[in-house]
């Protein structure tokens, strides 16, 4: 069987992108590159937007970003069905292309902030988050000035009625987050915007003093074996 | 509008020109009309004026620096020394790190968060250019007291302009300084440094050679960016309807540098590029002068072709815009299609702007008639050079008197005081704003003793290989003011240990000199012994300095911040797993206390916090036991003995043994021998902690006195507090209180 | 050629730290007599031809897709004269 | 109660990344016919009395000293209708 294939996506200004391909790899699949200009999906199996300032974040985060060709074929693309994880910078392309409710703005204390952060898993049913247990708790890096998840009241409450809260920062909410939301996901549970950064926590050596991150990509490698 | 060309120049040879107001001194002046055999045209005038600034020229320091090479040390790790836009060392397996910092000082007290964020901007281009990939930056910063009105102004500005510049490259900023002095109050310090990684045969530099190439301008537009001093010529000597008056801060487009980062390592990679050179101050005309003077000596350039941002800018002012996020590349006519298709793919404006030729002369047109017609080489390596006279300041000798300060007897209360003062306390408000974690490659950073990164999953297909790098950058201002030449021996002595203390070994150093003015002989003479102190400890080290930067006139009227030699050194680990991480890591290990302790507190955190003094001298210089301190240490590391360590400077073992403490909340219980006053408080160089875990400490031990440096045992981890038996017991949670609270109650 | 603006608010209901940090300073900066301070954006478009009908409604359709995230924040579009 | 405008614009020789960033995507995007964009902000400033002279000279020492940064900005004060 060949390994799965899990696209990241690399807009002008992304970040994360090499990491993101490293985490892919080192849980065992394959990383394929995607550009943002090309209208080409390449087949992959799943696709993670990383974290970054695309675009330089100017006028808002992911703004411009969510109208890059790769992303008209991606919007459909997940909306039916195919796999997609944002993290940071990719969450908040993912809600600016509303593919995910709600949006994500400045900081309540007005600084960018990088920091081992404490989340805890509130829906281990996605498939992004089948490898944790509800209620595990993970270390995870948050790093951004623009994290603080709003939405309308009626949208809120139809994400925690619908188990869509995937994850909540536990131990001081370092943004000001609605519901202390550090991550949501659409009905369906395939695609998952949060802000921390799994792909910095898979290695004992680099990054947060954890390897939490790990999960995300064994979660998704367990399930395209499954499909 | 008229515009003064070569010919016009020739036909008015009296015209007076504002060579005064640009700062050109008259037999300046006098030389530059003696190397043409005319009046320089406007144009003309613009290039030598800021090429022969004090900023780009170096004519009062030049003569010092010179020690630098003659005294540097047999290194067969320097591949290129002093002279190009950042030095580069061979860091094995292939592989090479170049390494530089640089001042934004006056800008960043203009306008804290642009001027901050453009310095990194620009160091981070002189190590793009050397063809590297930068993969790391840092800053040193100083700022006036900590509870001053302006601090609060400057610091938080400064940091958001770091922040948001460097965070927005996606390069980890893995270390720095923060510290205060009533004397930084209008002069802050803002030092920044960039690390990059290349192929050792992959080093690009900054020439212009073979006629027929093509000279490519990319990046940003060029607009009225710093260029104050321009508008006076554009306006003095032409009618005209006098421009608007030209903004002097620059303004930083880090989404436009993240792109050319790798616009310009594509473009390395598909070998298109014959020289490169960025543009910082003095822009077009440092990028052309130079290029060309370390070329085949000639290049023709049509002004008219560089891109604006505002039509209006006159000759002189594109020449000395200071718009940022701009590149200079010299290449073959047969690539320039592949290079431009990389500039387009990663959206980075690219245009001709003119060709290498042989005639030894740099020829500027404009609307078609020549403003420009120089030798480069006058212009870019034949400034003024200046021997400033200098003197020890008048009170010296008093400065250097001791005096008795009255000690506490509660030295629990001394402690506790000095960890909450601002310049001891946690620095997590500022450096919590800085990402150092994008790209994964970061070993250590803040608050470790030495930001360490792996390097071999830096760039795609690179060799597999353990090493890494490791960087501190280290001044102490008030040392350096009691003895300019001790003082920056011992900011490179705790750079050095900084380093060493993580497994790494001290391999090479970069330097920002940051003095008052050049023209008071008092500041000249700290200077002269600052550089002369260095040059002579990077001997004796068997370190050599790569390259680096100085900044004069941090003055305000006649009073000059101290002396701030800030020192950045680099390291190598050869196994970054086998790193030796800061502070108490787990309980039941054994402590050590490595170096000698004399009772020194001249320039110390316990004289200023408590006493608000300065005076007396600095600690003793022991570089032999630097030296050898290293040696234990990179040793013990690569024979994985010890298991945390932590060098000890600012506020002495006290200091020490609280932030050991508070890396991972691990008490632990110490006894001294010696007056605990001294032995806590004490400043003396050339020491470091260590955990040893039991089992290990008697080979240790060994390895110390094989190396003849002194080890003493002080007790072990473990527990929830810093108990020194008989003198103080203190929480960690009391500690971390303490050392956590202080930034954020001054600054929000 | 011809100058648009674009205003955009964050919808009243959503919190705005940065006109609360404002207003907050503003006693200790010695300014009495604010209520409430909200900080938005304002973006200045400079057309090249006329702000004709056709012009304004593309500028609006503008602010609705890029310049304002109507999740969050509302819009006005006005010719400045 | 009175509402006073601030808009505050990068001075115009001062380099606008923002507005440039916007401005470079708009073609990709299908707007045509713009030439520049340029980005700033606006604070609305809620008074609890009247916009009267002592009240709006209070909002221009507070658009100096706080809302803009007069190394690089310049702004402007309204009260709005
Ligand atoms: N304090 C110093 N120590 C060593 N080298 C220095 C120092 N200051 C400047 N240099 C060297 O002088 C050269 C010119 O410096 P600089 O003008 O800062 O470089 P750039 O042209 O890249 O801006 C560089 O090679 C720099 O490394
Ligand atoms: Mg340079």
């Amino acid at each position: 069987m060949s390994a799965a294939r899990v696209g990241v996506v690399t807009f002008p200004g992304t970040l994360d992108d090499q990491d993101a391909a490293r985490a892919v790899r080192l849980a065992g699949a394959e990383a394929v590159s995607l550009w943002h200009g090309d209208h080409d999906l390449k087949g992959v199996d799943a696709v993670f937007l990383p974290g970054g300032f695309s675009y330089g974040d100017y006028l808002r985060c992911g703004a411009i970003s969510r109208f890059a060709p790769l992303m008209e074929e991606l919007i459909p693309a997940a909306k039916s069905g195919l796999p997609v994880l944002g993290t940071c910078n990719g969450f908040q392309i993912l809600c600016e292309a509303h593919l995910l409710p709600g949006a994500l703005t400045r900081n309540a204390s007005l600084h960018y902030v990088c920091r081992d952060q404490r989340i805890k898993v509130e829906s281990a049913t996605t498939t992004w988050t089948s490898a944790f247990e509800p209620g595990q708790e993970l270390v995870l890096p948050i790093k951004h000035g623009e994290g603080r998840y709003v939405a309308s009241a009626d949208t809120l409450e139809a994400l925690e009625a619908n188990g869509q809260v995937v994850f909540r920062y536990v131990g001081g909410n370092p943004n000001g987050s609605l519901n202390d939301i550090a991550g949501i996901s659409n009905e369906t549970g395939t695609i998952v915007g949060l802000m921390p950064h799994p792909e910095h926590a898979v290695e004992d050596l680099v990054g947060a003093p954890s390897t939490d991150g790990l999960g995300f990509f064994t979660s998704i490698l367990k399930k395209l074996v499954n499909v | 509008m008229n515009t003064d060309s070569v010919k016009r120049a020739a036909e008015t040879p009296d015209e007076a020109m504002p060579f005064a107001e640009l700062g050109m001194k008259q037999d300046e002046y006098d030389r530059v009309k003696e190397i043409l055999g005319r009046r320089p045209t406007s144009s003309e005038l613009a290039i030598y004026s800021v090429m022969w600034s004090e900023h780009c020229s170096y004519k009062s320091s030049k003569v010092h620096l010179k020690q630098f090479a003659t005294k540097a040390p047999e290194s067969e790790a320097l591949l290129v020394g002093m002279g190009e836009n950042a030095g580069v060392v061979d860091i094995g397996d292939g592989w090479a790190a170049t390494f530089k910092i640089e001042s934004h000082n006056h800008p960043s007290y203009v306008e804290p968060h642009q001027g901050a964020a453009t310095g990194v901007g620009g160091i981070v281009r002189d190590i793009m250019s050397m063809g590297a990939r930068p993969i790391a930056v840092m800053d040193a910063l100083r700022f006036g007291g900590a509870d001053q009105a302006d601090t609060r102004r400057v610091l938080p500005g400064v940091v958001e302009g770091i922040s948001s510049y460097g965070n927005c490259l996606g390069l980890p900023n893995i270390g720095g300084e923060v510290v205060f002095d009533p004397c930084y109050i209008g002069n802050p310090l803002v030092n920044a440094l960039c690390v990059g990684l290349l192929r050792k045969d992959q080093i690009k530099l900054a020439t212009a050679p073979g006629p027929g190439n093509k000279v490519v301008l990319f990046g940003a537009s060029t607009g009225p960016d710093g260029i104050g001093g321009a508008s006076v010529l554009a306006s003095a000597t032409f009618e005209d309807e006098s421009e608007a008056k030209r903004p002097a801060v620059q303004v930083g487009d880090p989404f436009m540098e993240k792109l050319l980062i790798e616009c310009c390592l594509e473009l390395y990679a598909a070998d298109v590029v014959v020289g490169i050179q960025d543009l910082g101050a003095a822009g077009v005309s440092c990028a052309t002068t130079e290029l060309a003077a370390k070329g085949t000596g000639g290049m023709h350039v049509d002004l008219n072709l560089v891109p604006l941002r505002d039509s209006s800018l006159r000759p002189e002012e594109i020449l000395m815009s200071e718009s940022q996020e701009r590149m200079m590349a010299v290449v073959s006519p047969s690539d320039i299609p592949a290079f431009m298709a990389i500039c387009e793919k990663w959206d980075v404006p690219a245009v001709v702007i003119g060709e290498v030729t042989d005639t030894g002369r740099l020829v500027m047109t404009w609307d078609g008639s020549v403003i420009v017609d120089i030798p480069p080489g006058t212009a870019a390596d034949e400034g003024p050079v200046y021997e400033r006279p200098f003197h020890e300041p008048a009170g010296q000798a008093a400065l250097n008197q001791a005096v008795d300060l009255p000690r506490s007897e509660d030295l629990r209360a001394t402690l506790l005081q000095l960890l909450g003062s601002p310049n001891l306390a946690s620095k997590e408000w500022v450096t919590s704003q800085y990402d150092r974690y994008v790209r994964s490659n970061t070993v250590l950073a803040q608050p470790a003793d030495a930001g360490m990164l792996r390097i071999s999953e830096v760039m795609d297909g690179a060799t597999p290989t353990n090493r890494g790098i490791a960087l501190a950058t280290d001044g102490n201002g008030r040392y350096a003011k009691l003895d300019p030449y001790a003082g920056a021996q011992l900011a490179l002595a705790e750079a050095y240990r900084n380093v060493a203390v993580t497994g790494a070994k001290p391999l090479a150093v970069t330097n920002c000199l940051n003095f008052g003015s050049p023209e008071d002989p008092e500041v000249m003479w700290q200077f002269a012994e600052a550089v002369r102190g260095l040059a002579d400890a990077c001997k004796t080290l068997g370190v050599p300095v790569t390259g680096g930067n100085v900044s004069f006139y941090n003055q305000t009227g006649t009073a000059a911040i101290h002396p701030t030699p800030v020192v950045g050194v680099l390291g190598v680990i050869d196994d970054v797993a086998k790193r030796v991480r800061s502070g108490f890591l787990e309980p039941g290990l054994r402590i050590a206390l490595l170096g000698e302790t004399r009772e020194e507190f001249g320039g110390s955190e316990w004289a200023h916090v408590v006493h608000s003094h300065l005076g007396g001298l600095p600690p003793e210089v022991d570089l032999v036991a630097e030296q050898g301190l290293a040696s234990v240490m990179v040793e013990a590391a690569a024979r994985g003995l010890v298991a945390g360590s932590h060098d000890l400077s600012d506020g002495g073992l006290a200091i020490a043994l609280a932030e050991a403490c508070l890396a991972r909340g691990v008490g632990a219980t110490v006894s001294l021998v010696g007056d605990p006053f001294v032995d806590l408080f004490s400043e003396s160089s050339a020491r470091a902690l260590v955990a040893v875990r039991p089992e290990a400490f008697e080979e240790f031990a060994a390895l110390c006195a094989s190396h003849e440096v002194p080890c003493y045992g002080l007790g072990e981890t473990g527990g929830d507090a810093l108990v020194v038996e008989g003198v103080l017991a203190i929480s960690v949670a009391e500690l971390r209180d303490t050392h956590t609270k202080t930034l954020p109650a001054l600054f929000g | 050629m011809a100058r648009v603006v674009v205003d955009v608010m964050l919808k009243p209901e959503i919190l705005d730290p940065q006109g609360q940090a404002i207003a907050r300073a503003l006693p200790r900066l010695g300014f009495s007599g604010v209520s409430e301070v909200r900080q938005g954006k304002r973006f200045e478009i400079e057309l090249e031809g006329a702000a004709d009908e056709a012009a304004l409604a593309d500028v609006r359709k503008m602010a609705e897709t890029l310049l304002a995230n109507t999740v969050i924040e509302e819009y006005t579009v006005r010719v400045e004269g």
